[in-house]
């Protein structure tokens, strides 16, 4: 149960990785103000990123 | 295209036609079946070898040719004649087949990883997330096996494997995405046809590191081998196997060594890019044992981390430092330092 | 060649095992696998109706990934609902979970 | 000389088209919820090879690397978890007439769509038309087309993320 929140991550990271590839074939292609989106989404998920490992690690909480 | 015979004289010329096409040599001789099985039952040998010498003993010695390098052979026999235990109340359908897609997905990325110009088997456009896609069924084909074998250290086992590889993996992804970058294609053949003026372990040198890491720790290898720690688990998820599954998941366990050693080499250290007196299929092999003993090196040297250090580390450093580098990666790109080297 | 229908035939008859699991079973880990059915379901048509477009467009496969992405998500958060209702009513069938105060 | 590996789209269409149908009446009916899973696995790799032959590689292994690698694997743990249910599927008094009530709802949908489909089927493409769909046409359409849908997304993944969590803690 400990680790059950690092589970919860990988399957959000894994769509994650999944956009940022389809992002990173074509990216020479896309202009740059649209990449500054992909960048928005990135900087979206950190906050949510950093709340999830403070919750993760505390042990009290599993 | 060949005809198919329809006259009894046709059919030995039709059996050479088939045994010479180049589908057929690649799908089963080289980048194919007999080269895999080879090259992992060399690694076995490899491993003992040199983490013999290392320690200063001598290691395999008495199985015959130079070095006792005939001992996997000797293993596999003597494995293959061993009475295969199945613990009572084990899941039998499940014990047994297992082992046997795992081996099926050790050999399915070598579908698209290119051994040389023409030595590729597929030639996919999507090779790199086909390599990613196989790769990421693994864990939950080990915990479906250490649960089936209804005992409990494998399942503590599968259950640090399943943690392990799904907090590692993604940095490795995200690491990667940077030689994507750089390309710009997830066709393998094209990464490497890219890297024929520079290597992308230059340009994507902290990408490296983290890949290399974060492989070291897909594959179970010290000092991140907490799956199989011997002292706590016994052998970790694969305790109870024996005989016939022992083998089949230890060659699973090789070509996954094997294959994650040729997906660095063609992602970072230039696939088959040598000076030209060695044929290119050469180049990527010598490449490839470099970097398995590489991984295989600290086996010998390091001790294993704690499980609760090593998911922190996973999550904490190395993702951040992965989406970090797409940043750096995007900012080097744009900042056209390496148009002098085409990319 | 395949023709049009055939997917679409396929994926009505994903659609009607989804409902009847929907429908019919008891376990709650079990609706979510007839959920994730329904869900495939969906996406194959869109896949199939993209790439019979004339010309063929690649807008559909970006809507099969946002609908992949909201799926999965779909499935973590069902999952840890699944995890409480089983703290607190110590089962999982669905028949069970009658009670309004945890 | 190369030997060209002619199989008809048609056969690989029937074979996967079973696969899939099969598993996920296997995933719904398995005895046990780890069978189940698996077949829920199977089916969609089934589905992923639909993918493939609709010219649709990426989303193909999409499909794999998230549905067979994140999906499955949070179900293993989650029916893991809660191990004590696993092997007894309830079946009580009156499960068979809603089991029957359900079957004829589920296939009375699944008729009445496939029908209409078939009575439309002449006015549908029959052939897909020429012209690929190539992996590196994704990226712009999915970072220049449709930005919006991205940003909203990464709300979702972090909603979903916060949710499932704050969920699953335990309170105290």
């Amino acid at each position: 149960m400990q680790y059950y929140p690092y589970v919860l991550m990988f399957v959000v990271f894994d769509v994650v990785g999944m956009f940022l590839f389809a992002w990173g074939i074509s990216f020479r292609a896309i202009p740059a103000a649209d990449s500054l989106m992909v960048l928005l989404f990135l900087i979206l998920l950190g906050a949510p990123l950093g709340f999830a490992l403070r919750l993760a690690l505390r042990r009290e909480n599993w | 295209m060949v005809n198919v015979p329809t006259t009894p004289a046709d059919i030995l010329p039709f059996i050479i036609s088939i045994i010479t096409s180049h589908t057929f040599i690649t799908l089963v001789i080289f980048p194919g079946m007999i080269h895999l099985m080879l090259a992992s039952a060399f690694l076995t040998w490899y491993e003992r070898k040199l983490l013999a010498r290392i320690q200063l003993r001598i290691g395999p010695l008495y199985a015959g040719g130079p070095g006792g390098i005939l001992q996997p052979v000797a293993d596999g026999v003597k494995l293959i004649f061993k009475e295969v235990i199945i613990p009572y109340k084990a899941d039998r359908t499940l014990f047994t087949w297992i082992p046997l897609v795992l081996i099926f997905l050790g050999t399915l990325p070598f579908a698209v990883i290119p051994f040389g110009m023409n030595w590729v088997i597929a030639n996919l456009d999507v090779g790199l997330v086909f390599v990613f896609a196989t790769t990421s069924v693994f864990p939950s084909m080990i915990i479906i096996f250490a649960w089936a074998s209804n005992s409990k250290y494998p399942f503590i086992g599968g259950l640090r494997s399943l943690f392990q590889q799904v907090a590692y993996e993604i940095p490795m992804w995200i690491s990667a995405l940077s030689v994507v970058m750089l390309a710009g294609s997830l066709n393998l053949v094209d990464i490497v046809k890219a890297q024929s003026k520079i290597w992308f372990i230059i340009p994507a040198f902290l990408s490296f590191i983290v890949f290399f890491i974060c492989i070291m720790a897909e594959l179970e290898r010290l000092p991140f081998d907490l799956p199989e720690a011997e002292p706590e688990l016994v052998a970790g998820w694969y305790t109870e196997a024996s005989g016939a599954i022992f083998m089949a998941l230890f060659l699973a366990l090789y070509l996954k060594l094997y294959m994650m050693s040729t997906l660095t080499t063609v992602l970072f250290l230039g696939g088959w890019w040598g000076p030209s007196f060695l044929p290119q299929p050469v180049w990527t092999i010598i490449k490839t044992m470099a970097v398995a003993t590489a991984i295989i090196i600290p086996r010998a040297i390091y001790p294993r981390i704690r499980v609760d250090m090593l998911i922190k580390i996973g999550w904490t450093r190395l993702l951040i430092i992965a989406l970090a580098n797409v940043f750096i990666t995007l900012l080097v790109i744009n900042s056209g330092v390496l148009s002098a080297w085409g990319l | 060649m395949v023709a049009l229908v055939s997917y679409i035939i396929v994926s009505a008859a994903l659609l009607g095992i989804g409902i009847y699991g929907l429908s019919v079973k008891r376990n709650a880990i079990r609706i979510l696998f007839a959920v994730e059915i329904i869900v495939n379901a969906a996406n194959i048509n869109f896949a199939a109706f993209t790439r019979y477009l004339n010309p063929p467009n690649v807008s559909g496969q970006v809507i099969v990934f946002y609908s992949i992405a909201a799926s999965a998500m779909e499935a973590a958060v069902g999952l840890a609902l699944i995890l409480v209702a089983f703290r607190v009513n110590s089962s999982i069938d669905v028949r069970k979970m009658d009670k309004l105060k945890g | 000389m190369e030997i060209a590996l002619a199989v008809p789209p048609d056969a690989v269409f029937i074979v996967l088209t079973t696969i899939t149908l099969l598993a996920a009446i296997l995933a719904l009916q398995a005895k046990e919820l780890i069978y189940g899973a698996i077949a829920l696995g199977i089916s969609f790799i089934g589905i992923a090879g639909l993918f493939i032959l609709l010219d649709a590689p990426y989303l193909a292994m999409l499909q794999i690397a998230i549905y067979v690698g994140a999906v499955v694997v949070l179900i293993l743990f989650t029916i893991m978890l809660v191990r004590r249910e696993v092997g007894e599927e309830v079946v009580e008094r009156g499960e068979r007439g809603e089991g029957a009530a359900g079957l004829w709802i589920a296939g009375l949908l699944a008729v009445s769509i496939a029908g209409l489909a078939a009575l439309a089927g002449p006015n549908l493409a029959s052939t897909p038309p020429a012209g690929v769909l190539s992996v590196s046409e994704l990226g712009p359409v999915l970072v220049t087309d449709y930005p919006v849908p991205l940003v909203i997304l990464a709300l979702l993944l972090s909603a979903a993320l916060l949710g499932a969590l704050m969920l699953a803690k335990v309170e105290r």
